[in-house]
């Protein structure tokens, strides 16, 4: 780190205090001049000009200027004397002038509201009272205004701030963690058009078109084959009549007889009676 | 889309707390009661309710020890004690950026003013915003866009952000300081 | 650079221990015992065997909690337990492709035909099925296999599952759309 950057960072807590105050534009040292910083403003006003570019940027345009001046010479900002401030606004202005400095447009604006000021309040008292009042009333209220900002400001410099007074916590993850990979999604139509694609593409389904019958039939042999697989697991068949369920009614019974017999066509299952009428058993093909 | 891991399992305390301690621990940004049901939780049934208590235990867990568990405006999270911060901070000086009164006073209106335009906040300033000062307000997500004033040009309004507060460990703009009063210029 | 700040001030335990918990919940790296004196300790006068000392404590404090305290081969640092990865994982979900149009048709064939051996599949699609495909079907539980079809090889027949209906909500398979009739497709 440079020393400059230390100097000033001391300098600003403790380096004396020019003016009393609770402003704290006066604790800031007022410019960095060859490395050292000036805490002090020069009370003639001779500026070396070297350090008035620099003296220009300290402050954040026309109304900071004048609040400068006003809390340097402890002058309230409600009664806002306007001849002496004028006075040295305009010394500064003509000084940054005199060094062929470009100004900011807002401080020549700044010096002819001053000068317009200063000129109504030459004008007999009366008149100027019963028309519009103080004519320094605008500028005190946006010298409020942007004080109050200017404060605003400087405090919430003050606040905590993240990787300056506090550290955010943070850890690792377990080395065996593995980031889950989210359920791809599909929507129903992608299926129906995946088919249609398979459809387009082959003579497969020429003869035969998909219906509902068939595809209730068709889940039926399916559930039906599960089924079997199961008991054969326990007992290598089932029994005819478990096969079917009441509830569903005649369609159902209709549906579930269709799938055996598909099945049974296409020798994925076979039916077998031991004794004459008997329990049919349903089992899937010995292997 | 229902999220198709949706289970409603039970978990115990003990558990519940730990997950959400190594959750708030891993996140890399504050976390809300939602965002743990929703991102951290969601296998299981958990009320709101609990999850505050859980988060009110690990507070009182974490009291006066190296870290502690914090609210901010988006939601909670672990963070060093101010306390400590003198001793962490030589390390990371370099990594707090300084910011200039034009980005700090613009910041402060910004949020204590909000909505505000550009052109409001030139005229409290007496100086031009420049462009920058925007920018880098943005790129910070400190303000943001919040619409148009309707006046003849339209010009934006912006407003600050909850990462603005979470950068300044705010929970709301209620906590920021208080403007200094206005003495009356009537008299 | 030279530290001017070296000062060997006292600490006692307890500051110390909330010192280097701080400092290895915000490094951004494992921190060894010589890089924790070195960058966080600088000014006090800690001997190797305190911190170790310390460090055994802190990992005694975070056992059975939502992190701890592990060692790695350049230093200690906070991780995750094990045991709560499969929880966490859901917050780090990667978004997952898209399918390809073979898995999507192969999943139409079977939930239309079933059920259906990987032959009539690819006789009906022209191409080959990879077992990859069936695999992802199969681990996204959409198919199962229902047995054999008593042809030579005695290929598995698969059909579609509960949770296929479920994901799609139909109720059964009737609900699936009805294709149109070729000829109109042709159209």
């Amino acid at each position: 780190m440079s020393d400059p950057k230390t100097n000033l960072s001391s300098m600003s807590k403790e380096g004396p205090s020019p003016n009393a105050g609770v402003m704290v534009q006066q604790v800031l040292p007022f410019a960095l001049l060859r490395g050292k910083a000036m805490v002090e403003k020069p009370q003639d006003l001779f500026i070396p000009p070297d350090a008035l570019e620099v003296i220009l940027e300290m402050f954040e345009g026309p109304l900071d200027l004048l609040l400068y001046l006003i809390r340097k010479q402890k002058f309230d900002i409600l009664d806002l004397p306007i001849a002496p401030i004028t006075t040295q606004y305009m010394t500064y202005v003509d000084l940054m002038k005199d060094i062929k400095l470009e100004l900011a447009a807002e401080y020549l604006v700044m010096a002819s509201i001053l000068a317009e000021i200063k000129s109504r309040l030459l004008l007999p008292k009366q008149a100027v009272e019963e028309d519009e009042g103080d004519p320094r009333a605008e500028l005190v209220r946006k010298l409020q205004e942007y004080e109050v900002i200017k404060n605003a400001a400087q405090n919430i410099d003050q606040l905590p701030r993240i990787d300056r007074d506090s550290f955010i916590a943070k850890v690792e993850l377990a080395e065996n963690f593995i980031p889950e990979v989210a359920n791809t999604q599909v929507d129903l139509a992608e299926l129906v058009a995946a088919l249609q694609g398979v459809i387009k593409r082959t003579q497969a389904f020429e003869h035969h078109h998909i219906q509902k019958e068939s595809l209730s039939t068709r889940e039926r042999m399916a559930k039906i084959m599960a089924t079997l697989k199961e008991a054969k697991n326990n007992q290598s068949y089932c029994d005819f009549s478990d096969l079917f369920t009441i509830k569903e009614g005649k369609q159902g019974v209709v549906v579930t007889f269709l799938a055996m017999l598909e099945l049974i066509k296409e020798s994925l299952i076979t039916c077998i009676q031991t004794q004459v009428y008997g329990e049919i058993r349903v089992s899937l093909p010995k292997s | 889309m229902i999220p198709d891991k949706i289970r409603h399992k039970d978990i115990d305390d003990e558990k519940l707390q730990r997950l959400v301690e190594a959750a708030l621990f891993i996140a890399d940004k504050p976390l809300s009661v939602q965002l743990l049901k929703r991102d951290f939780l969601i296998e299981y049934r958990v009320s709101n309710l609990r999850i505050r208590d859980i988060i009110i235990a690990i507070q009182a867990d974490y009291k006066g020890r190296g870290v502690e568990l914090n609210k901010v405006a988006s939601g909670y999270r672990f963070q060093t004690p101010s306390d400590l911060s003198e001793d962490l901070a030589h390390l990371y000086q370099e990594k707090a950026p300084k910011y200039s009164r034009a980005i700090l006073e613009t910041l402060a209106l910004i949020a204590y003013k909000q909505p505000i335009t550009r052109g409001e906040i030139e005229d409290i300033r007496g100086v031009a915003v420049s462009s920058q000062i925007i920018k880098t307000l943005t790129d910070r997500h400190w303000i943001k866009t919040v619409g148009h004033k309707e006046v003849p040009g339209r010009p934006v309004l912006y407003a600050s952000t909850q990462e603005f507060l979470d950068y300044f460990s705010l929970t709301s703009l209620d906590q920021l300081p208080t403007l200094m009063p206005i003495t009356d210029i009537a008299n």
